[in-house]
């Protein structure tokens, strides 16, 4: 009984997980509401700082999968815990909620009825979801046809299409805003989303290197370049793609009667207000909560902090352990993470899940 | 400009507006800035059978004076809880404001009363202490373009006109200006919110309007109490103006809509001033950018005489807005008293086209 | 009668146009110059003196290279066999001519193309010691001479590390076409006298005669017609090489002279553009060892702002703006130029046409009354950021009892030298007059400071009436008359001159005096007038920091050879340079002899 | 023209769009290490002129970048070019010559 194990949510820590069990002999299932597995990952282009592809990440990710029971489509209505472990139960994810990605080529089989599935320890992975733009109003995305997410664009630049205003025209100057929906008590988000940062570098090199004659204008509150070659990739936007860096927050931003976007900011290393028009603007959407780790978490009775994400059980020593005997935490599930930290952090979850099943180190 | 994007933003901000029987208080200086506009509310509140209820004892909500510096908070709550009072008196439960800050207190005092019940209890005493009177808090708090708003269809079908050019058939290009305290403080208390407010747009789109979004939209029409009240400090309050004058020209706007005593006010008459300060006028023709309040523009629809909704007393004609849309007026009555007496005839100034 | 014929005429009109120009140009620097320097050259050349130390320095510089014979021997060699061995050929030459025509005036193609118009056959070995005989001999030995100095320069293009240097000047075209030119000289003049002499058997020395007799041998052909085209050809040349020559490189030649005399006679440079410095321009050969001695060419690979460089674009009025910009003003190439010229009054000079027009406006500074001391010290910008410089300082002082006065403790207004590097003396004047009026309400009798920078403009420009020392030379002082006790702490250093210290201040000997009491002071590589820049000079405008790291990591490198324990120097500047990519502490003077107290 | 008593205030906005850019161009041909610049201020904080004034170097390049050039023709003429803000910067922008530039700009420009 003690050889099986779920893991919820098939993003990348999910994945790495489930790969990393596996390899230990043990009879995964890995458990996804969308259709496809991946994650947010799937929908990005190239990764910060060595613009690796994404997609190579989850073929590598997905070379770990290959005795891993893919069970994708469904959401867990249930949850219990008994003595030897859990049982999950599982429904049908309603048709047409999924976010069905083109270019995931790599389908795996997707559930056809609600089910039950029983583990002796379940890994959650069930990661972040993107802070919903529209809910800072005056940016006015959704509103202003100009005004576009990080996803959006990673998502363009995924597709190969020509990255244009709507108007249709080649955007001669972008702007793109960092920390939205983060850092900001007006969306009641405190907490730093902190790649966000390195993903407005990166997307404002990849945009110059598509224009180069064009401007691009990072708006930013502090740049966290927190890990390795981040800084490096900062210095090359400005030295080498001449990527401008203006420090303030946008304040609001409207329509011109082309379409361009106007800014206001506070340039807040002269100490003036700015006034800016832009053809293209770019917010940079910080993690939040997953809405689906929240009924889980419920079913578990699992902490979540002032900010909505899971607490492991000690956030030094016991990071991966999620307080309940059996559950684990892996990746965003507990706060924003980097596609590096949430690979290592997932290996780590697995190795202690491990150690669990086999009965021996972890004990809670 | 993506209007399936701004109708999900005023979905989520709908406030529940109290259809009748409406205790209704006046703004302290609205009456010498546009007097017609009061009158006119009641006169279509009546006329679309709605009853709004007046105590000619109730004062000031000392808004203004809280928002100078002048009178303290503990000062305003009480003085906003004899409103109260004289609403519970008269037995109603729907209060209506005519001034944009009064809203603005009303909804801090009770948004405050909610959080911290000892404050509330507190200024019971002291009201208590004071007038010997005691008061409910009103169940719906409404301002009266909350109410315009809610009557915008009945006003519609009522009208005689519509925001239609008479001679191209295009809508009039209105831009709206919504008072800072009326959802900067509390979005939820507005119609739409604070960033895209529907209270006014609402009645434009529904009159034949378009409704123009420009750059400084949500920029401070220039009142900012401080600003104004303080001679010295009148250059920063044009200035605002001016700020949106040269931010909306472009777009070419034929009306500014607005719902709060100051606004109007000061887009009505800093036009006058700039022009006379540096020769620049806007709107058509030199003749400036009509301003208007929500009660003078619904007037205006139902059909009322122009003379009596008091648009004789703008500093920006709203005779040419009158031609287009084709609302008749006689030029010979502009400056006749309500006896029939001739008022005087302010000169014309030197860059402004008076009509 | 003198012998004629027309192929003289090239040669002779060049001769012709090169005099006329020659005394031109004297006539322009010397009418240019201002009066006080017309003064000094009237009296000085009637000073023998001074026109026998002239006439050496012209006899060891230009016809010996003796600095180049320092440098390398070969490089010495070559560039001696030209001069030397040209210029004993024109007087050779002209002595035998007159053992054939008795005149006392010659006419000046006769001697250079004498064996065109004698070709006796004297010439046996037996009478080799016959006054023609002698004299064949001797001109065929100086030809030989000439010729092997032309060979060096031939493999000098392709080994340029065999003399001594790793890069040579990169000529324009014309420098190509003239080099060529002069090259052409003396190999037709070999072949012309060597046809004639095996033409006519005779008239040719060991060389000639031999080699003559060897072409008619080998060539077919009509020898006489043979020898004429090449005596044209040697006319040609050399006429060719006269007229190209005001025009190029090898003005250097009459021009150095000038200079030499100039420079004896107590003429100095100017701020400004002026008959020295024209002279100065034209005095450069463009020999290259500038370029070799420069830092930013072999430690960052920039090798186009050289000093030839920048002389060339001064000739050819027109310098690039990076030329002027792009250098430490180290000192270093006009440490080593053969001529002597002082290559950074000329950039400084060119700087100034830059940056002179640009306004300052300092009138912020007010400054209040500093109070009384004896001394008072003035410890530089950049001693503020190195804060241990000025508290070992400042601890010295009150260590020996000095009645001190720290002139800029909350900070200094710039003594004015990185303005001045920049071309911007006016400006600096100002900041100067600040500072001047500080120093004399003081009432001190001696300035001392921790900053070379400010040390040269004291000494330089200040004009102060007190004495300024810097602090190198003032704590040598304290610790000879006893006022500071030391105790060596036998700690093997190295010693770092700064460049306006060293080469900038002459001051090499004080800072090792103190080090050798002190510690145990290592040799380095490059010291005293050679030593290296630290690379954060500010005289350095517009150069990338991975630039400046590249000469900072050579000369640690250098410097750092002999594994001490601490690089000491003396220039808080070169201190916070080096401490960047040194793995060895790097610490001043000063700390080391605060440390040093028992 | 009427004196109402008070006149209209000098927008402190800087209107990026109407900036004037040509100083920028001039500057950064010359000196184009002012691109990685990261407003972290020691270039300001250590300013021999600093302690005596208000210059601020940092915030005069800033300027430019945005297009507003008068604030600089004011001060620049203040710095006295020792050189300390080049050595703190962590950069590694070399300010002198960026002053240099940057008087260059204002002595072509006007």
């Amino acid at each position: 009984m003690k050889q099986s194990v779920i893991v919820i949510g098939g993003g990348i820590s999910g994945m790495t997980a489930a790969g990393i069990l596996a390899l230990q002999g043990l009879d995964v299932t890995l458990l996804e509401k969308e259709t496809a597995i991946g994650g947010h990952v799937a929908h990005w282009d190239r990764l910060f700082p060595d613009r690796k592809k994404a997609s190579e990440v989850l073929d590598f990710a997905m070379e770990g999968l290959k005795k891993v029971k893919l069970v994708t489509g469904v959401t867990i209505s249930g949850i219990s815990k008994h003595d030897d472990g859990f049982t999950v139960s599982t429904s049908l994810q309603d048709a047409g909620c999924g976010m069905q990605d083109a270019n995931t080529t790599q389908l795996p089989p997707a559930a056809d009825h609600d089910s039950l599935f029983t583990a002796s320890a379940i890994l959650l992975a069930t990661g972040f979801d993107l802070f919903e733009a529209r809910k800072k109003e005056e940016y006015g995305y959704g509103i202003y046809n100009n005004v576009i997410t990080s996803a959006d664009l990673e998502k363009n630049f995924k597709s190969g299409k020509a990255i244009l205003t709507h108007e249709g025209k080649v955007p001669g100057r972008i702007g793109i805003v960092h920390c939205v929906g983060s850092r900001d008590e007006k969306v009641g988000n405190l907490y730093c989303s902190k790649v966000c940062c390195v993903t407005g570098v990166k997307q404002a090199i990849e945009l110059k290197e598509l224009y180069p004659a064009s401007e691009v204008f990072n708006f930013y509150m502090d740049l966290r370049m927190f890990d390795r070659h981040f800084e490096e990739l900062y210095y090359e936007a400005q030295q080498k793609w001449g990527v401008s860096f203006i420090r303030g927050r946008l304040s609001e931003c409207s329509e011109n009667p082309d379409g361009s976007i106007i800014l206001k900011t506070e340039d807040t290393l002269t100490g003036s207000p700015l006034k800016m028009t832009v053809d293209l603007l770019v917010l940079l959407t910080g993690f939040v909560p997953a809405q689906s780790a929240k009924t889980i978490c419920s079913m578990l009775d699992l902490k979540t902090g002032s900010d909505g994400f899971v607490n492991p059980a000690d956030s030094h020593t016991k990071n991966n352990l999620s307080g309940i005997n059996g559950v684990f935490l892996a990746g965003a599930v507990k706060g924003p993470v980097s596609i590096q930290e949430a690979i290592a952090d997932a290996r780590a979850a697995a190795a202690l899940l491990a150690g669990y099943i086999k009965s021996t180190l972890v004990n809670d | 400009m993506k209007r399936e994007g701004k109708k999900l933003i005023w979905d989520e901000y709908q406030k529940e507006i109290a259809d009748d029987n409406y205790f209704y208080v006046r703004s302290c200086v609205r009456q010498n800035f546009f007097p017609g506009a009061e009158k006119t509310f009641l006169r279509y509140m009546k006329e679309l059978g709605r009853n709004v209820f007046e105590n000619p004892s109730h004062t000031t909500c000392s808004g203004i004076g809280y928002h100078s510096d002048i009178v303290p908070f503990e000062t305003a709550m009480t003085m906003v809880a004899r409103q109260f009072a004289l609403m519970s008196e008269a037995g109603y439960e729907n209060f209506v404001t005519s001034c944009i800050t009064s809203f603005g207190l009303y909804s801090e005092v009770l948004e405050t009363w909610h959080h911290f019940p000892e404050i509330e209890e507190k200024t019971r005493v002291h009201l208590k202490n004071a007038t010997g009177r005691e008061f409910n808090k009103p169940k719906n708090l409404a301002h009266a373009s909350d109410v315009t708003f809610r009557l915008r269809k009945e006003i519609a079908k009522a009208g005689k006109y519509r925001l239609v050019n008479q001679i191209t058939g295009n809508p009039i290009r209105v831009v709206e200006h919504i008072g800072c305290h009326y959802s900067r403080m509390f979005p939820s208390k507005g119609v739409g919110g604070a960033e895209y407010p529907y209270v006014l747009v609402g009645m434009i789109e529904e009159w034949g309007g378009e409704v123009i979004d420009y750059p400084e939209r949500r920029h401070c029409c220039g009142f900012g109490f401080r600003q104004y009240l303080v001679k010295a400090n009148r250059g920063y309050s044009i200035s605002a103006s001016k700020k949106k004058f040269d931010s909306m020209k472009p777009y070419k706007p034929e009306l500014i809509l607005t719902n709060c005593p100051g606004c109007p006010m000061f887009l009505d008459r800093w036009q006058y001033t700039i022009s006379e300060m540096e020769g620049t006028t806007y709107g058509e023709n030199s003749q400036g950018i009509p301003v208007m309040t929500y009660e003078e523009l619904a007037g205006l629809i139902l059909g009322y005489d122009p003379w009596d909704l008091g648009l004789q007393v703008h500093q920006v004609p709203v005779e040419p807005l009158m031609d287009k849309i084709g609302i008749p007026y006689d030029p010979e009555k502009k400056f006749l008293d309500k006896d029939g007496n001739f008022m005087g005839k302010p000169n014309s100034p030197a860059f402004l086209k008076f009509y | 009668m003198i012998k004629f014929n027309l192929f003289v005429l090239p040669f002779s009109l060049g001769l012709i146009y090169i005099v006329y120009s020659i005394i031109m140009h004297y006539y322009r620097w010397i009418k240019a110059l201002p009066a006080l320097d017309k003064v000094k050259l009237s009296t000085g050349i009637r000073t023998p003196s001074k026109v026998f130390a002239s006439l050496k320095e012209i006899f060891l510089e230009g016809l010996i290279h003796r600095k180049l014979w320092k440098r390398n021997p070969l490089l010495g060699y070559m560039h001696m066999s030209f001069a030397l061995g040209w210029f004993l050929l024109i007087v050779m030459g002209n002595l035998e001519s007159r053992v054939y025509h008795g005149a006392h005036f010659n006419a000046p193609y006769y001697p250079i193309f004498l064996k065109f118009f004698i070709h006796d056959r004297l010439v046996l070995f037996f009478e080799i010691f016959t006054v023609p005989a002698f004299f064949r001999f001797m001109m065929d030995f100086l030809l030989l001479f000439v010729l092997s100095g032309l060979v060096l320069a031939l493999v000098k293009r392709k080994q340029s590390n065999w003399f001594g240097m790793k890069q040579t000047t990169r000529h324009s075209l014309f420098d190509r076409v003239i080099l060529t030119c002069l090259w052409l000289i003396f190999p037709m003049r070999l072949l012309a006298e060597s046809y004639t002499a095996g033409y006519f058997h005779g008239g040719g020395g060991f060389l000639t005669q031999n080699l003559g007799n060897l072409l008619i041998a080998v060539t077919p052909g009509p020898a006489e017609l043979i020898a004429y085209f090449f005596w044209w050809s040697y006319s040609l040349v050399l006429g060719l090489f006269f007229i190209m020559m005001p025009y190029s490189r090898y003005m250097h030649i009459p021009s150095e002279l000038l200079l030499i005399v100039f420079r004896h006679c107590g003429i100095q440079p100017k701020k400004w553009g002026s008959a020295f410095s024209d002279l100065e321009v034209y005095s450069c050969s463009r020999c290259g060892v500038c370029i070799d001695a420069c830092q930013l060419n072999f430690a960052a690979g920039i090798n186009n702002i050289q000093a030839v460089y920048l002389i060339r674009g001064q000739r050819d009025q027109y310098i690039p703006e990076n030329i002027a910009l792009t250098c430490m003003l180290c000192g270093r190439c006009q440490e080593v130029c053969p001529v002597g010229i002082k290559v950074d009054s000329l950039r400084l000079i060119k700087r100034r046409e830059i940056g002179s027009g640009q306004v300052s406006d300092f009138s912020y500074i007010a400054s209040s009354h500093p109070g009384f001391a004896d001394v008072v010290y003035f410890a530089g910008c950049m001693s503020h950021l190195t804060p241990s410089i000025t508290i070992a300082m400042e601890g010295l002082f009150t260590a020996a009892g000095v009645n001190y006065l720290f002139l800029d403790r909350d900070g200094s207004i710039c003594c004015g030298r990185p303005l001045m590097l920049a071309g911007k003396d006016k400006q600096a004047n100002e900041l100067m007059e600040f500072n001047k009026t500080l120093i004399r309400q003081t009432r001190a009798r001696l300035l001392v400071t921790s900053c070379p920078i400010c040390y040269k403009i004291f000494r330089e420009e200040y004009n102060l009436p007190i004495r300024i020392q810097h602090h190198s030379q003032y704590l040598l002082d304290l610790v000879r008359n006893g006022k500071i006790p030391l105790q060596s702490q036998h700690r093997k250093v190295v010693y770092h001159d700064p460049c306006d210290l060293g080469r900038g201040g002459n001051i090499y000997s004080a800072p090792r005096e103190l080090l050798g009491k002190i510690s145990d002071l290592l040799p380095s590589e490059k010291e005293c007038a050679n030593a290296l820049c630290c690379g954060g000079s500010l005289g350095l405008m517009n150069t990338s920091v991975q630039s400046k790291d590249e000469v900072t990591r050579n000369a640690l490198h250098s410097l750092l050879e002999h594994e001490p324990d601490f690089l000491v120097t003396a220039c808080p500047l070169c201190k916070k340079t080096f401490a960047k990519h040194s793995g060895t502490e790097v610490k001043d003077i000063a700390e080391m002899v605060y440390d040093a107290i028992p | 023209m009427i004196d109402f008593g008070y006149t209209l205030t000098r927008d402190r906005q800087l209107d990026y769009d109407r900036g004037d850019f040509r100083f920028l161009r001039i500057v950064r041909a010359m000196e184009p290490s002012l691109d990685v610049c990261i407003g972290c201020g020691s270039c300001t904080a250590t300013c021999s002129a600093g302690h005596f004034t208000g210059f601020n170097i940092r915030k005069l390049h800033t300027l430019i970048q945005r297009g507003d050039n008068e604030t600089i023709k004011a001060e620049l003429k203040k710095c006295m070019f020792c050189g300390k803000c080049q050595l703190v910067c962590p950069r590694g922008v070399n300010l002198r010559n960026l002053i240099l530039a940057m008087n260059r700009a204002i002595e072509q420009l006007g």
